[in-house]
């Protein structure tokens, strides 16, 4: 066997050229990329209730029974599918590991942390923006803060999802497949234009 | 058209897949006739010009597969499961 | 200048300079290009599709038949464009077209000369000999001739983009209908959206003398307006029209976002493509006002009635200053009172009918217009500078009335065509003498003059109702009533479709040059079907679809044969409603952004090495990579054989497919989906699979490896990633879906790399250091093991595709660029190198392996040489279709390697198959060359292919036959192995 | 009836045009035929054409629910083609392309027959060698066929997007045999040429049973009562599925709605016909101008001949990658026909279970091209009760003895095809 020291991994933007930030005034529209921790979760045939009560339990996260987002602390979980939910922690120690542990064989947890990139969309013309590229209705009475979502932007698959409001105004977060990515940013970048675009590194 | 989802509500038809007629079902392999009742199920279809409950997949959404029933006269669709809870 | 010195909806202190045909023109703000050239006393403005005949502006709006401009130059040159409906800007150019060399001198109007030939259907009957003049001769002229203006032929400059909005009611026209629909729904409280085409609301409001609540009509339309735009439900779409009618409440609008300005800003598309969701509709698109078919009716000059107030009342212009109006409709006498009320002079309104009502006829009693009853307009006198005189027959006697115009007023037609999208129809409604809407669209109601109300009062009050019924469907309570007050004006009509007698052309279709002779030919050749009608002579075909013309063309053939226009019918109304630019349908999906790019996390890397890049799928993969130095890509490609073959080398394969299986009866559900069993394979250990469609054929191939007792990793090719997934999930869910089992793709997460060479495994292990041990002994071919590196989780499999000593490494994709990096350091280190795709391909055809060359959807396992794989102690998918008997025939195609006889001759992969000195014809084909590549370690170009007999021809010389790339060598068959043939390597 | 000649048209241009007669005599229905055909499409006239003026049998009554032509035959984007790769196919195909070419002399009736070329782009390594393929197999069934690259495709279409391309145009098949044709002049030409044989040709006849007894067909009943027959021949397309259960008969095929799109009549602008090759999207232009469009089929099982949006985008979209300059061009017309999508692609030309009752369908949205070779071949089944040898492939049974015809290789999924 060979000796060597630590091998150092260094983990990478899918889109470099984002790291930056811009100008915000006269931005209507505010961007950040964001790399929360995903794993999906699979709930075993009749196993619902116990995924249900476990995540319950230990996260106080009730389990959305639909397309939406429920949330806890740093902790979400959104509706997928009628058996399969996505897990969100922005935070923390390493997902995956941990909620194996806490569903046992309820549930088939897969870690998804790097599979998605997750852009958060704010301002006031953010649903302008976002209707040029998804067919949902994102009327603010009708896509209230936890609403999520699972469909096509501009041809790329998306999940969204509405935050709760800051200082009045809509957040939105869309998550993409990584290998994705730029191609959705440069959808935003040119659904943007006519309002005006920010690239903030947190928003 | 919009396609209704039970589990993710109505939706744009650009979001799904189409698979035609839930009636056949996959034989039984063991079946003395197998051969036939393949040929019958792979191939055969009835292509009803009225009401057909029809496979849909909802690729782009919660990856469900759904029984939709909806009028190949008019595209009028009258309701959807998901297949994975259909009885039949 | 006819511009009149006061009124009109125009904005007097903003002049807009314009050129049409090269000669500069002023116009207005609130003008369109048409009523700036009214104003500027230009009448003849085109030339006619067949005829080349002097045309002027028929209408004041979007069904104009004649007024047909290229706008614009250079890339945004726009042919077609109707003068009716753009809305002037400063610095419009505007050019006339079909003509040659000048729209005043058209040396193709000789045509007309030619006219006794040129009838409808006249070619099918001719152009037929010589038959080899059709091609040469007769069809280039034709294709000359036809058509009308000319596209850019350049790359259309401008974005496009789409959108989808939602909403409670949609309401389709802001005329008095729709405004009142808009208004009432929105108070109610439902979330409206109000489309207008038009650059301003108010539909005839803006174009009549009339007076709503006691206001000037257009004064009222701005008061609802301003309380709509006020209220934060509902949305106006301006300069936008819905040209569709789809399934499930899905209406398609278009948006003319810039092309009021010289170009659009930045950031701004040109046109935006709307998807409108509608829970209810109301449709009020008003109804076009049509002409009457008499002798040269088409000189420029004649215009219907009401746009002549249009263009008076709105745009304060005045078409005529001396006008004959000919009118079957109570409705046409208004014109002459608005011509005189404007200062123009009425030398005479002609009305077929014997009783015109005092009411109507006495406001013009004092006005010096002679008022003649049952009397018609026979002939249109004038050339192409405009109408001179008209004549009019009454009573047996021909007389002839002076006058530089003449409104025509043969009844309106309602707008139609979004009720009949769906595929409803029309209904001849006998008290209108028109077609009014039949049964309508889910959702859709029709309210005003679309439906056949023509009455303002009586449009007001429909659009109040529709709206208020819409925004209860939608659950709103009824918000209390309130109708603006207004008058209904005298609405009667007498049908009259054409007037006979007058010498010259009665046209029927004006853009396309249909007489009402050409229906009478159409008639008596037996075309008497609308449908066939409207296909023998092309009535109803040019770009106003026949909205001023099909009526009239149905009504004479329906006089023709005698039946009713019950039975007549009129033909099958299409999206869109006007026509819509191919560029706003395709939004931003164009150029490099036709359809999204997947990028590999380790793209920037392999750039930063010289790779060029490939697509596979949606993905961009490393073809290959170029070092210093290299020029050609096969130098580079054998490069990269070579080292990996010889030492080590790296590529990276995260394209490939990757499903999470999970569950108790993971095993079971890929013993059912695969050809071989898995249920059996040990944890730790992988196996290639292989997947079939139910109908016998492969589908797919690929490794998958058992993590734990409950967890398979399947790998899928890149093509078929996605399908195959969807395949899964169908025989879980649909099938069987009383397996236990979670399935879910990790393409994503995992970026993933091949490792290949006799060195490997000390790349290998250099990377896991002490994490691992990847000896032969510990991690033997096929095992596979989840392993920690530091913090960060990965998974290794012993797998080769090249047929050397290999291993798979998957890290978290946002590790993958700096594990690259750390790989090909270690390889390079030990003489090693990056490979891509092509590379990858050499090495897999040298080792004989099928990838989507062969498995084209035609092949069965033992075609390919599989044929053992299959298991013959389970079902699985595709097991009893695959046993039909020409799948099992001997005579099948089956997979050899081929191999020039001269190592030099180039291979190529499509050639067919035929035996030596056999005749090249269809029935010696034996086979095709699937696969080709150049292998350094052969030292010739090798080749996998088809062919009959297969294995049993094995050593015989035959022809690699290519004809279209002149293509013609000797090979010889061989095993498709050609390197390693017992494997040796991979267990190194 | 007068023969179309110039000094035909010459003498009605000084009459007047009075002296024209229908092109078909819209005959009303007998209560014997030896044979009925169901349906008045291209494919059903060209049979009855073929079987009097081939095999002389003119006791023959063309039965259309409509009028003659109101089904594919007269809304489909014209493309005459015989760049087919199987076996099963080319022979067939390229009696077709022979037939049209000898059309317009044969029928006397001018369908604009104009072989400006067809050309299938290619944008990849695999789809060359797929097309090279093709390309090959055509050259040995001794149909023309060229393998452009870049080069040669820039010469003929130099406006192509070879500069910004999201999957760049690396080459072409073409052949320069293929072409357009008059689509409603096929189907008038055709009945004109069948009736002026003695075929009657009905309209507004619609049929509502078939009458089987004893395992054999012995008549129709239609909207305009019953009819007895000697044989009745099925070329109903979209509507196969729905005659065939009015014998009982279950078929191996879906209905289907394909789109069309005409632009707005402009100059001439692109020469002959061109495909995609990394979309779906294929044009040519009209002899009107017209820039005649198309792309996928929409998807789903159906009766109504419209479409929905998601194809018109995706077709649109494809147009424009390939063909920016288009941008500006407007759609004027978009409509649907209903396909008879067969499991394998292919057609089917057979007798079927029933006696006396012989099939025609199976079509796809590419039976236009076949609409000489089909009606030849069928009238040739019809009349002497063997297939003719071009279309022996084209059997009923194929799909139960696995010898399928399944060009594209995506199996017995409909709306792939
Ligand atoms: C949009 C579109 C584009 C296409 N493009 C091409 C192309 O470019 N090239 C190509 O080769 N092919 C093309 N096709 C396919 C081609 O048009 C068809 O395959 C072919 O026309 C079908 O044969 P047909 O002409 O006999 O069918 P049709 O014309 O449909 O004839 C069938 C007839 O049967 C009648 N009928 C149905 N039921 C009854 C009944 N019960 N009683 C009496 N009559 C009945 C119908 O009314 C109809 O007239 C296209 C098709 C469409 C829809
Ligand atoms: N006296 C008569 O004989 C007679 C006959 C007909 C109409 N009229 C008058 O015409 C008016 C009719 O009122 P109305 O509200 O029914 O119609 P309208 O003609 O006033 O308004 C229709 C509006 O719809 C718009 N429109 C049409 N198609 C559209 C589309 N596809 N997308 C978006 N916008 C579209 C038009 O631009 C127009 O502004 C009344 O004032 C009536 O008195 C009178
Ligand atoms: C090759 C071809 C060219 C056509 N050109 C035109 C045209 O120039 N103008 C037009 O209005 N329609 C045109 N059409 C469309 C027809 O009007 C009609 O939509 C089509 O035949 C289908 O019939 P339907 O819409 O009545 O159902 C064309 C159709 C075809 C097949
Ligand atoms: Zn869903």
């Amino acid at each position: 066997m060979v000796e060597r020291g630590p091998l150092v991994l260094r983990p990478a933007s899918a889109i470099p050229e984002l790291c930056g930030s811009v100008e915000l005034s006269r931005a209507w529209v505010l961007a950040c990329e964001r790399h929360p921790q995903l794993a999906t979760v699979i709930a075993y045939k009749g196993r619902r209730a116990d995924v249900a009560a476990r995540l319950k339990d230990r996260y106080a996260l009730s389990l959305p029974d639909g397309p939406r987002r429920a949330t806890r602390g740093a902790s979400a979980l959104i509706g997928l599918g009628p058996r399969s939910w996505l897990f969100q922690r922005e935070t923390g120690p390493a997902l995956e590991p941990e909620l194996s542990e806490v569903l046992g064989d309820a549930a088939a947890v897969t870690n998804q942390s790097d599979g998605y990139v997750v852009f958060r969309l704010t301002g006031p013309r953010v649903r302008d923006v976002l209707a040029k590229g998804i067919s949902i209705d994102l009327h603010d009475r009708v896509f209230v803060p936890g609403c999520s979502v699972g469909t096509t932007c501009a041809h790329i698959g998306v999940i969204l999802w509405r935050l709760e409001d800051a200082n009045d105004v809509s957040v939105f977060e869309l998550a993409v497949f990584r290998s994705l990515a730029r191609s959705l940013w440069h959808f935003i970048e040119e659904s943007a234009a006519e309002f005006g675009l920010a690239v903030t590194p947190a928003c | 058209m919009r396609i209704p989802c039970p589990y993710c509500g109505s939706r744009d038809l650009s979001e799904f897949v189409y698979h035609g007629d839930a009636a056949p079902k996959r034989p039984d392999p063991a079946a003395e006739n197998a051969s036939e009742l393949f040929y019958t199920y792979v191939y055969l279809r009835e292509n009803p010009a009225g009401p057909l409950r029809e496979l849909w997949y909802h690729a782009s959404g919660c990856r469900s597969w759904l029984i939709v029933t909806r009028d190949t006269r008019t595209h009028d669709i009258a309701g959807a499961v998901l297949a994975m809870e259909s009885a039949s | 200048m006819t511009r009149l010195g006061s009124g009109g909806l125009i904005d007097r202190s903003q002049q807009l300079r314009f050129t049409f045909d090269g000669k500069s023109y002023a116009g207005h703000a609130g003008d369109t290009l048409a009523s700036a050239l009214v104003a500027n006393d230009v009448k003849l403005v085109g030339r006619s599709f067949k005829y080349h005949r002097p045309r002027g502006i028929l209408t004041a709006g979007a069904e104009e038949p004649n007024a047909l401009v290229e706008l614009g130059t250079g890339t945004r040159r726009e042919p077609n464009t109707r003068a009716t409906t753009v809305e002037l800007f400063d610095g419009l150019v505007a050019s006339s077209q079909n003509r040659w060399p000048t729209l005043a001198l058209d040396l193709l109007s000789l045509n007309q000369l030619l006219s006794p030939f040129f009838v409808g259907g006249f070619y099918y009957k001719t152009f037929m000999w010589p038959a080899s003049f059709w091609e040469k001769v007769y069809e280039p002229l034709i294709r000359r001739a036809a058509g009308l203006g000319r596209a850019s032929g350049l790359p259309d400059p401008d974005a496009y983009e789409k959108a989808t909005a939602f909403c409670d009611v949609l309401v389709i026209g802001s005329g008095p209908a729709g405004l009142m629909a808009a208004r009432t729904a929105a108070r109610a409280g439902a979330r409206v959206i109000l489309c207008e085409d038009d650059f301003r609301l108010g539909g005839r409001l803006l174009a009549e003398r009339v007076e709503v609540e006691g206001r000037p009509g257009a004064e009222f339309a701005r008061s609802v307006e301003d309380e709509l735009a006020a209220m934060p439900e509902v949305r106006i779409f301006r300069r936008t029209q819905v040209f569709g009618t789809y399934d499930g409440g899905t209406y398609g609008a278009l948006e003319r976002v810039a092309d009021h300005l010289l170009a659009p800003p930045p950031g701004v598309p040109r046109q935006r493509l709307w998807h409108i969701v509608a829970r209810r509709c109301v449709n009020a698109m008003g109804a076009v006002e049509r002409p009457i078919a008499f002798a040269d009716n088409d000189r420029p000059g004649v215009m219907l009635a009401a746009a002549v107030r249009t263009y008076v009342n709105r745009f304060a212009a005045l078409p005529a200053r001396r006008a004959v109006v000919f009118t079957t409709t109570d409705d046409g006498w208004r014109t002459a009172q608005d011509l005189i009320a404007a200062g123009a002079e009425v030398s005479a309104v002609v009305d077929p009918r014997r009783e015109v009502p005092d009411s109507i006829m006495a406001p013009l009693a004092r006005s010096g217009a002679r008022l003649l009853r049952a009397a018609k307009v026979t002939r249109a006198i004038g050339g192409s500078s405009g109408v001179k005189a008209v004549e009019v027959a009454q009573g047996g006697s021909l007389l002839r009335i002076e006058a530089d115009g003449l409104a025509v007023s043969g009844g309106w037609n309602p707008q139609v065509g979004l009720t009949t999208h769906k595929g409803s129809r029309a209904r001849w409604s006998p008290e209108l003498s028109t077609f009014v809407p039949g049964s309508l669209p889910e959702g859709m109601r029709v309210a005003g003059a679309v439906s056949g109300d023509y009455g303002l009062s009586a449009c007001l009050r429909a659009g109040h109702d529709a709206g208020s019924a819409a925004a209860q469907d939608c659950g709103f309570a009824a918000a209390s009533p309130d109708v603006p007050r207004a008058e209904d004006e005298p609405i009667a009509v007498a049908p009259l479709w054409h007037v006979t007698g007058g010498r010259g052309k009665s046209f029927v279709d004006q853009q396309n040059d249909v007489t009402v002779k050409d229906v009478e030919i159409a008639w008596r050749e037996g075309f008497r079907a609308v449908e066939h009608l409207k296909r023998y002579t092309t009535l109803g075909m040019a770009t106003d679809q026949g909205k001023t013309s099909n009526v009239v063309g149905h009504a004479i053939m329906a006089e023709l044969t005698g039946r009713p226009m019950e039975d007549v019918g009129t033909t099958v109304t299409r999206p869109p409603h006007l026509p819509v630019a191919i560029g706003a349908f395709a939004g931003r999906h164009r150029g490099r952004h036709f359809k999204p790019t997947r990028y590999v996390s380790g793209h920037d890397w392999a750039l930063r090495h010289g790779a060029t890049m490939v697509d596979a799928g949606q993905w961009l993969r490393p073809q290959w990579f170029s070092a210093p130095g290299e020029t050609d890509w096969l130098t580079s490609v054998i490069r990269e054989v070579k080292t990996t073959r010889l030492a080590v080398g790296v590529c990276d394969v995260s394209t490939l497919g990757k499903i999470d299986i999970k569950g108790k009866d993971a095993g079971v559900f890929l013993d059912r989906v695969y050809i071989n069993r898995f249920s059996t394979l040990p944890v730790g250990k992988a196996r290639y699979g292989i997947m079939l469609r139910e109908d016998g054929f492969v589908m797919d191939d690929g490794t998958t490896a058992r993590l734990g007792p409950m967890h398979y990793v399947m790998s899928t090719t890149t093509a078929n990633a996605g399908k195959v997934m969807q395949h899964l999930e169908f025989y879980h869910q649909v099938v069987w879906p009383e397996l236990d089992i979670a399935m879910v793709s990790v393409t994503e997460h995992w970026a993933q790399y091949a490792v290949a060479g006799p060195r490997s495994r000390e790349v290998i292990q250099a990377i896991y250091g002490t994490a691992a041990d990847v000896s032969n002994g510990s991690f033997p071919y096929l095992a596979c093991r989840e392993i920690m590196l530091g913090e960060i989780p990965t998974r290794l499999f012993r797998l080769s595709f090249s047929g050397e000593m290999a291993f798979e490494i998957a890290i978290p994709a946002r590790y993958g660029e700096s594990l690259l990096g750390e790989l090909l350091r270690e390889a390079v280190g030990r003489g090693g190198c990056a490979y891509g795709t092509e590379a990858l391909g050499v090495m897999r055809v040298e080792k004989g392996h099928v990838a989507g060359n062969e498995l084209n959807g035609q092949t069965v396992v033992r075609d390919l040489g599989l044929g053992r794989m299959a298991s013959s102690e389970k079902d699985y998918v595709g097991r009893i279709m695959a046993g039909r008997p020409a799948l099992v025939a001997s005579d099948r195609p089956t997979l050899v390697g081929v191999q020039p006889v001269d190592s030099k001759q180039r291979l190529r992969a499509g050639a067919h198959v035929l035996a030596l000195g056999a005749a090249t014809t269809a029935e010696n084909d034996v086979g095709y060359v699937t696969s080709v590549v150049y292998s350094p370690t052969v030292g010739s170009w090798i080749g996998l292919a088809l062919v009959k007999g297969g294995t049993a021809q094995v050593g015989t010389r035959m022809r690699a036959y290519d004809p279209v790339r002149n293509g013609d060598i000797e090979v010889n068959l061989v095993s498709p192995i050609f390197v390693d043939p017992k494997g040796e390597r991979l267990h190194g | 009836m007068t023969r179309f000649s110039l000094l035909a048209l010459a003498r009605e241009a000084l009459g007047g045009h009075r002296g024209w007669q229908p092109h078909w005599r819209d005959a009303t229905p007998r209560d014997f035929y030896e044979v009925v055909i169901v349906g008045g499409g291209g494919h059903g006239l060209a049979t009855a054409y073929y079987l009097a003026k081939e095999f002389g049998i003119t006791n023959v009554a063309v039965l259309e629910k409509g009028w003659i032509g109101n089904g594919n035959v007269g809304r489909n984007t014209t493309i005459i083609r015989s760049n087919y790769l199987l076996p099963g196919n080319v022979p067939f195909y390229e009696l077709s392309m022979k037939l049209w070419e000898g059309l317009e002399q044969d029928f006397n009736y001018n369908a604009m027959v104009s072989q400006r070329g067809v050309l299938n782009l290619f944008h990849s390594d695999p789809q060359r060698d797929a097309y090279a393929r093709r390309g090959n197999s055509m050259r040995l069934h001794g149909v023309d066929a060229e393998l452009l690259d870049r080069d040669g495709v820039r010469a003929i279409a130099p406006f192509l997007n070879f500069d910004d391309a999201r999957f760049p145009i690396q080459g072409g098949l073409l052949q320069p045999r293929g072409g357009t044709a008059r689509h409603d002049a096929v189907a008038w030409g055709y009945s004109r040429g069948a009736s002026l044989r003695g075929v009657d040709i009905i309209q507004n006849c619609e049929v509502t049973g078939l009458d089987v007894v004893q395992g054999r067909v012995i008549g129709v009943q239609t909207s305009r009562g019953p009819i007895r027959a000697g044989k009745v021949a099925m070329a109903v397309a979209g509507s196969t599925s729905r005659v065939a259960k009015m014998a009982g008969l279950t078929l191996p095929i879906e209905s289907h709605v394909i789109q069309a799109f005409v632009s707005e009549g402009i100059k001439p602008l692109i020469p002959g016909v061109i495909t995609f090759g990394a979309g779906h999207f294929y044009i040519s232009q009209s002899d009107k101008g017209g820039l005649v469009f198309g792309g996928d089929v929409d998807g789903y099982n159906t009766y109504a001949q419209r479409g929905n949006l998601p194809v018109v985008e995706d077709v649109c979209e494809g147009g424009m990658a390939l063909m920016p300059m288009i941008g500006r061009v407007r759609v004027l017309r978009n409509w649907g026909g209903l396909l008879d999508m067969s499991m394998d692609g292919s057609p089917i030309i057979d007798r079927s279970p029933i006696d006396g009752l012989y099939l025609n369908c199976g079509w796809c949205y590419g039976g236009f091209k076949a609409t000489p070779g089909s009606g030849f071949c069928f009238a040739h089944l019809i009349a002497k009760d063997a297939p003719h040898p071009v279309a022996a492939a084209y059997r009923l049974d194929r799909y139960a003895t696995g010898a399928l015809i399944d060009e594209k290789g995506v199996g017995a999924h409909p709306n792939l095809h």
